[in-house]
């Protein structure tokens, strides 16, 4: 009986998607459909405008969920969603402008942009899938890489510091940080709502499973095996100290780190516009 | 030491010691010769005074011992006759008002530990009586005077147990105007009258009345409600308790609105605590429509989501408060309060363990209590008396009282008070709604001795209730109509009896809650045999606990109703009040006393010492005692081995005065006694009370704990020939101060390898544990021991005196 | 109802069935595969908290194995398996009442 | 709001430049500071929101050019203004805008280069860029201009080109022009034209963001006008979905951007033709070296040697067919440049038979009249 309702059913989320670019090109078991699924369900719960909604990317596996997004979506350069959306967002303020990428787009090509938007309070909200390497390319060492963790790129282990994305985001002035990973998907659901009705700078980092590229080489081959280690070393923590927000083989801090209410950027440019042109107004009459 | 010597070389040049011995009308005179004991206590040393009298306690036997101290210039005074732990305190007090220090004072039990428990002996017993004299005498001859160190008293409460007695208790304190900290455990106060429908005698309905009174506690300014929270850990002593409480999560905030949008989305769903199972809850929930606080809470048991992953998010979308946060860790609160109060009610007695009455296999036998939620109109029947197999409105319901009361079958031989009275007002109710209804009801006796209780009973016999003595030996099922069978003895018109209900509902009674071990250890209490709190005095502290500070009130103390449960909390609230409002209090001088000059700094005291009371100076090598932390059981007198500390009216050469006293003639037939406050001697008297007769050759030394009892005072009394020595204490666990008598035990099993290794008997040194209320348990060992002192070899005794006679050298004082 | 019942942990005291049972008794949910849409994560049997999912042994368009349920009746509708999905296929309605008789 | 200057002013170029971009409707700058073209940006920061427009500075070149293809998207005319090194870091977006075809124009100030060169100097160095600049194949559209008064009059034309052939065009100004002041008239507005992008006259559900028109351009749409659009990078087909493994696409989708500039030359490149008809010399040249050559055929004329000047003001797509006009009856031809060599490649392919002569000038100042002359001179 489950059976023949089979063929004919259509997923009540189908409108959220480009049904045409579907299937996504995504692995088995990578979370980076689960963070589409989430973002869809905040949509849904939001019931957000599609029209007035602009999803934009940079590169790598994640970069392709503008295309699959049933609304204005732009794929960019490498690294370069931000500034992009910088220039959408001004341009229209209307829009809802949201950046979906990678941590190696957003924190190393991308990651002068990362600051710079997240210091002028740019109301855009990022969406981070961050899978700890570059998967696209095949699993290199990126700047989310765990200490001692294996790569393409770092065959002995990696030595390079890896960025604390929601201490970062937090330091550079982002009005809202949340970090969950792809098992705390409902949490996920709820921040993005949040994120999705706060004004300014916004920034939600999603631990997402590699499981064949960086779980392959880090003893985890399956997606199973990843949500396991977000199981087992998950703790939330909310509103606790972002610089102490780590992520290590036994422990990974989640939760809400900062909700804070600041003017953003277009906000303020815009209310200095109209008060110029009253002036010049009066200069007139 | 030197000018300390002369102090007392001073004082026995001057000693003078009056001696009262009391007739108590019949009491002690009954079996024992008083003028004979006061003509003997003349000739003791010291005493410049003796006589005997009816009742010395009474205003002119006071007033007798008050002229004498001023006219005939009295420094010590000694009465024989009850137990000090009932007019000590009234004795000390008429010294004091003649301006004598209380601590000169000393006192001779000849009543309940002499006269009462030999009735039948009155040369033995005037023999003991004299020695019990002359050991106080000698005491008293080395007795100091002291002043009471003052402890500052915190002036906040803490009231554990939030049904009506602890509701009551609270708001009384916060009415007086202190702050209260009431913890209860469950998510809402109330506790078990919540649950009841209407309150006897009165008839009116048991939450209505209370209602209010929980939500004044959950509103007054004064009170701090922690419900969910469990206390976890009591440091301190009276008027300064440090506590630690654990408040577990609710995982719903304050800014829950009790709409109840989330409950019906949860797709949880188990019976419901409160409707003991009847009706369902779900995993978000309020226990019931009254609860305070409202706020919702979540069973993190149950809850899908209980792996810290948010499988499940029903709830949380359906708060438009978004008040629930799965985010709530359990944190610890600590405060400090003066006094505590222990309130935390009682548990029900759980039929199934009876077979014969086939609770939880007949589906037509249920509880009381299961009752009190059906007959209730907010009851998962709506009201209706239905029974469980068919959900009909039964015609024929029979009551069985004393389910778990009075009897040895349940383990549980006390009458828990409510149940007769409580059945008779079901009853009623059942009569009330269906008028035609046939009532029997099967009991033992019917205990309506409360105000309007007899009326009630009346108007259930003439409303038609049947009443039949003699309990049924067993329910049966009739499997076709699921009526059943009950079976028993008519005790009135001997006959059997099998009548057939629609229904049968067990009259559970009342038990000591499964948690109060956990209080018990918290707050170093103890109990009764049926596990209830015990109070410090059955008579005249009836709600105080032993350990200073702390109250009881309700069923925690004992089976009551609600209204002697109120009755019991207000009186709490008023004993913890006066402490408070006086906002200090005096700490017996009994602490510790330091001979730095002899210590060595081995810092063993600082080991045994149960409250951290001392601390080792390793610069000044000598230890240091905070007296206010101080608990007053001696532990550390008996661990010093070098005369460094000694204990405040227990000193080394007191009690070896008494030690000599008893061993001064017929040693070889003799018990020396040492026995605790609390617990041991207690229950001395707890047999004296109750006229346990026991052979008369026990003489019984007090010390506050059996902590005190150091290894060289058994030695001593060996060393001089006793045949028998007994250290008696309370029950390990159950010590008043903490754990000091391990250390008694760790002592006597030293001692008795001592004797092992010398070739000695070691029966001869015997160890008991024994409470307040096991006066059979010491009665049967003073009989055990009597025939181990008929036993002894009078070589061994021999055997004794040599093995041990150093420690005569090393005891000797005057 | 039974079944329902038996499902329910008891805690010790308690003896007698609730009365008011029907009253919660879930509905009847209906688990909705899009099996050539499913890559064989697993997520969803791993993570479903009433272990309503298991892997079935066919093989989908995708050459994996996608999950067959097992006891839809104990489905108690959290959709968890629905959102965790990266590959949205599948999901969770509540049963129309016409097969309830 | 503000009204746009008209009239006649004393400019320098850059601010005849911002003054351009406000006249053609620009209501976006996205930029970075740099000399030679801060003041352009300078000016706009103070005039953009008198007209309700956006000026924002980005934290580099690169996120300048990234923001200008998003406020294009969004719909508005947008610009950036840089030079040499600038418009290096552009060119990673500048094949951005071009592969998604987003209209907006891009000014490069040109100072002496390679590298960080000669700031305060002028050069002619980045026109080859200009046309090469980022990787693969793709037309584009480039204008010089030779005085402040066309720093104005070709910013409004690079909006209008870059707006009807959606693709970034370039105003491939220099130090001069940009610092130098003159006198600027501007008409009134009713007298500028003004062309804006092609929209969509098709409901959401037929809408091919990237079907090209008749002109191989595609209609616009912008975000937000309930067209749901994709736009990609990528190889993508006219859906705007990314093909990124099919050869079909690719060589459709390239050859395309290419040709709706090649295939559409004539009606983009503008030169000015300086007596031509009779010249045997002719001296090719853009930007201000042209108003050199200009004195220089003057002065030769005086002397009697038939010399003429061609001014390109396109400068891509190359005016070929003027250049090979020029040249046919010609001696010979001249091509002066602030640079080593660069334009003149593209003259000597289209000039044919016809000897070129090339004169370079590098560093402070650009050709004089007698230096242009003298080789005029010697190639009679």
């Amino acid at each position: 009986m489950v059976q023949e309702t089979v063929p004919v059913v259509l997923h009540p989320f189908s409108k959220y998607l480009r049904e045409d670019m579907m299937p996504h090109i995504w692995c088995q078991g990578c979370g980076n459909g689960v963070l589409v699924n989430a973002f869809v369900h905040a949509l849904d719960e939001l019931q957000t405008d599609l029209d007035k909604l602009v999803v934009v990317s940079g590169i790598g596996c994640i970069g392709r969920t503008a295309g699959y997004m049933n609304a204005d979506s732009f794929h960019t350069t490498h690294g370069r969603a931000l500034p992009f959306a910088t220039g959408v967002k001004l341009a229209n303020p209307e829009l809802e402008v949201v950046v979906i990428s990678g941590d190696g787009d957003l924190f190393a090509i991308g990651g002068n942009h990362f600051i710079h938007a997240a210091r002028r309070n740019m109301g855009i909200k990022v969406l981070c899938a961050n899978n700890l390497n570059y998967g696209m390319t095949g699993g290199q060492q990126g700047p989310t890489t765990p200490l001692e963790s294996v790569t393409t790129t770092s065959p002995y282990g990696n030595i390079e510091n890896p960025f604390n994305l929601v201490h970062l985001a937090a330091a550079s002035g982002a009005t809202y940080v949340a970090r969950w990973t792809s098992l705390h998907v409902r949490r996920l659901t709820q921040s993005i709502k949040k994120m999705l009705q706060k004004e300014g700078f916004c920034f939600i980092e999603m631990l997402s499973p590699c499981p064949e590229i960086y779980g392959r080489y880090n003893k985890m081959r399956s997606g199973l095996e990843m949500m396991g280690w977000f199981k087992k070393a998950s703790v939330v923590e909310s509103f606790s100290d972002p610089s102490k927000a780590d992520i290590t083989a036994d422990r990974i801090v989640v939760g809400e780190f900062v909700d804070i209410s600041k003017l953003s950027y277009e906000k303020m440019l815009h209310e200095k516009i109209s008060k110029i042109n009253e002036r010049a107004m009066e200069k007139v009459s | 030491m030197t000018e300390k010597k002369e102090s007392k070389a001073k004082q026995e040049e001057q000693v003078r010691i009056g001696v009262y011995v009391c007739h108590c009308g019949l009491n002690i005179a009954g079996s024992v010769d008083c003028a004979e004991v006061a003509k003997y206590a003349a000739t003791l040393p010291n005493v410049v005074l003796a006589q005997d009298n009816r009742y010395t306690c009474s205003d002119q036997g006071q007033a007798g011992i008050k002229n004498d101290i001023k006219e005939q210039r009295l420094n010590r005074v000694v009465v024989a006759s009850c137990s000090p732990r009932l007019h000590e305190p009234t004795f000390r007090k008429t010294c004091e008002d003649a301006g004598l220090n209380k601590y000169l004072f000393e006192m001779a039990n000849i009543r309940e530990h002499c006269s009462w428990v030999h009735l039948y002996d009155k040369e033995a017993g005037t023999e003991k009586a004299k020695d019990l004299v002359k050991m106080a005498v000698a005491k008293a001859a080395l007795l100091e005077p002291a002043v009471e160190a003052e402890v500052p008293i915190t002036r906040r409460a803490l009231v554990i147990g939030g049904g009506v007695a602890g509701i009551q208790a609270s708001l009384d304190l916060a009415d007086t105007g202190y702050k209260v900290y009431l913890v209860e455990k469950e998510p809402s106060i109330g506790g078990m009258m919540a649950r009841i429908d209407k309150t006897f005698p009165t008839m009116d309905c048991s939450i209505c009345i209370l209602a209010p009174k929980m939500s004044d506690a959950g509103h007054h300014p004064n009170i701090e409600l922690l419900t969910n929270s469990e206390v976890s850990e009591v440091k301190g002593y009276i008027g300064n308790f440090h506590v630690k409480v654990l408040r577990k999560p609710r995982y719903v905030t304050k800014d829950c609105s009790a709409c109840g949008e989330c409950v019906k989305v949860c797709p949880i769903a188990v019976p419901n605590e409160f409707d003991v199972g009847l009706a369902v809850r779900h995993g978000i929930y309020t226990p019931f429509a009254q609860a305070v606080p409202s706020t919702y809470i979540i069973d993190m048991n149950l809850c899908l989501n209980k792996d810290g992953v948010i499988v499940c998010d029903k709830c949380i979308k359906a708060c438009d408060r978004q008040a629930i946060s799965f985010e709530t860790k359990p944190v610890t609160e600590e405060f400090e309060v003066g006094t505590i109060i222990v309130a935390t009610g009682a548990d029900v007695f759980d039929p199934s363990v009876l077979p014969n009455y086939g609770y939880g296999k007949i589906p037509n036998v249920i509880t009381s209590l299961e009752f009190e939620r059906l007959i209730n109109a907010g009851g998962p029947s709506g009201g209706h008396l239905i029974r469980p197999s068919d959900r009909q409105i039964p015609k024929r319901v029979a009551f069985v009282q004393c389910v778990g009361s009075r009897s040895e079958k349940s383990g549980r031989l006390y009458c828990s008070n409510v149940c007769c009275m409580n059945t008779i007002k079901d009853s009623l109710l059942i009569k009330e709604h269906w008028p035609d209804t046939e009532i029997c009801v099967f009991y033992v006796d019917i205990r309506a001795y409360g105000k309007g209780f007899e009326d009630l009973y009346q108007r259930a016999k003439n409303a038609g209730v049947v009443f039949i003595r003699g309990l049924p030996a067993e329910i049966v099922e009739d499997k076709k109509t699921h009526n059943v069978w009950l079976i028993g003895e008519n005790t009135l018109r001997k006959g059997v009896y099998k009548i057939n209900a629609d229904m049968a509902i067990l009259s559970i009674g009342l038990e000591a809650r499964k948690d109060s071990e956990m209080i018990q250890r918290l707050l170093t209490l103890s109990r009764n045999q049926d596990g209830f709190f015990l109070e410090a005095h059955p008579k005249l502290r009836p709600v105080d606990a032993a350990t200073g500070g702390v109250f009881f009130a309700g069923c925690a103390e004992s089976p009551k109703d609600i209204k002697d449960s109120v009755t019991q909390a207000s009186a709490a609230a008023a004993r913890a009040g006066i402490l408070m409002a006086k906002g200090h209090v005096t700490v017996e001088a009994i602490t510790p006393i330091t001979f730095p000059e002899k210590c060595t700094a081995c810092g063993l005291c600082v080991k045994v010492c149960p409250y951290n009371a001392i601390s080792l100076n390793k610069d000044l090598k000598r230890v240091e005692i905070v007296e206010a932390a101080c608990g007053g059981c001696g532990t550390c007198a008996a661990e010093c081995n070098v005369g460094a500390l000694t204990q405040k009216h227990f000193t080394d050469e007191q009690i070896i005065a008494q030690i000599d006293a008893i061993t001064e003639n017929e040693p070889e037939k003799k018990i020396v006694a040492f026995c605790c406050n609390w617990c041991s001697y207690a229950g001395a008297d707890f047999a004296g009370v109750s006229r346990m007769q026991y052979p008369p050759n026990a003489r019984i030394i007090r010390t506050m704990c059996s902590g005190r009892v150091a290894q060289r005072f058994v030695e001593r009394a060996f060393a001089r020939g006793a045949a028998t020595v007994l250290v008696s204490g309370c029950h390990l666990g159950d010590c008043h101060y903490i754990n000091a008598n391990y250390q008694t035990q760790k002592r006597v099993e030293r001692l008795w390898k001592k004797m092992e290794q010398n070739g000695l008997d070691k029966q001869r040194l015997q160890l008991l544990w024994a409470s307040a209320a096991e006066g059979e348990k010491f009665a049967s060992k003073m009989r055990e021991m009597k025939t181990i002192v008929d036993n002894v070899k009078p070589e061994d005794i021999e055997k004794g005196k040599k093995v041990f006679a150093k420690v005569l050298e090393a005891t000797k004082y005057s | 109802m039974q079944k329902f019942w038996r499902r329910l942990s008891i805690p010790e005291k308690m003896r007698h069935a609730p009365l008011d049972l029907e009253k919660v008794k879930p509905a009847k949910m209906e688990i909705h595969l899009i099996k050539d849409e499913c890559k064989g994560c697993g997520y969803c049997i791993e993570y479903c908290p009433k272990k309503v999912l298991e892997e079935s042994d066919e093989i989908n368009a995708r050459g994996v194995h996608p999950p067959r349920v097992v006891d839809e009746s104990k489905c108690i509708n959290c959709s968890f398996c629905s959102i965790v999905c990266p590959d949205f296929a599948i999901f969770v309605t509540e049963k129309k009442n016409k097969e309830e008789k | 709001m503000k009204t746009a200057l008209t009239g006649a002013h004393f400019l320098n170029g850059d601010v005849a430049c911002a003054e351009g971009a406000i006249a053609a409707g620009c209501r976006f700058f996205a930029g970075y500071p740099i000399t030679p073209a801060t003041e352009i940006a300078e000016h706009l920061s103070q005039r953009m929101p008198e007209f309700g427009g956006i000026y924002i500075q980005m934290e580099d070149e690169i996120a300048s050019m990234a923001a200008v293809i998003g406020a294009s998207y969004s719909g508005l005319k947008a610009m950036t203004a840089t030079s040499g090194p600038g418009f290096s870091l552009m060119q990673e977006n500048i094949g951005l805008a071009v592969m998604t075809e987003a209209p907006c124009v891009v000014v490069d100030v040109m100072r002496g280069g390679p590298s960080t060169g000669q700031p305060t100097l002028p050069g002619q160095q980045d026109v080859m860029q200009a046309k090469w600049g980022s990787h693969g194949d793709y037309g584009i559209i480039a204008l010089s201009p030779c005085s402040v008064q066309e720093m104005f009059d070709l910013t409004v034309e690079a909006f209008n080109l870059s707006e009807t052939y959606r693709v970034p065009t370039l105003l491939m100004g220099d130090e001069i022009v940009g610092h130098m002041w003159e006198k600027v008239v501007i008409p009134p507005p009713d007298k500028i034209v003004i062309v804006n992008r092609k929209k969509p006259n098709v409901p959401r559900e037929k809408y091919l963001p990237f079907k090209p028109d008749e002109n191989l351009v595609p209609p616009m749409a912008c975000f937000g006008e309930g067209f749901r659009f994709h736009a990609t990078g990528l190889t993508h087909n006219e859906h705007g979905y990314p093909r990124t493994s099919s050869s079909e696409v690719q060589s459709e989708l390239v050859h395309r951007l290419v040709d709706k500039i090649s295939k559409n030359a004539d009606k983009i490149i503008r030169v000015e033709e300086v007596m031509l008809e009779d010249a045997d010399i002719v001296v090719v040249a853009y930007g201000i070296v042209a108003r050199a050559a200009l004195s220089a055929i003057r002065k030769a004329r005086e002397k009697g040697i038939k010399a003429g000047l061609l001014r390109l003001i396109t400068l891509w797509p190359f005016p070929e067919e003027q250049v090979a006009n020029a040249a046919k009856g010609a001696k010979g031809i001249v091509v002066p440049e602030m640079n080593c060599g660069q334009m003149v490649r593209e003259v000597e392919r289209a000039a044919k038979e016809t000897p070129v002569a090339f004169l370079s000038k590098l560093g402070e100042d650009p050709h004089t009249p007698m230096e242009i002359l003298e080789v005029i001179r010697r190639n009679k």
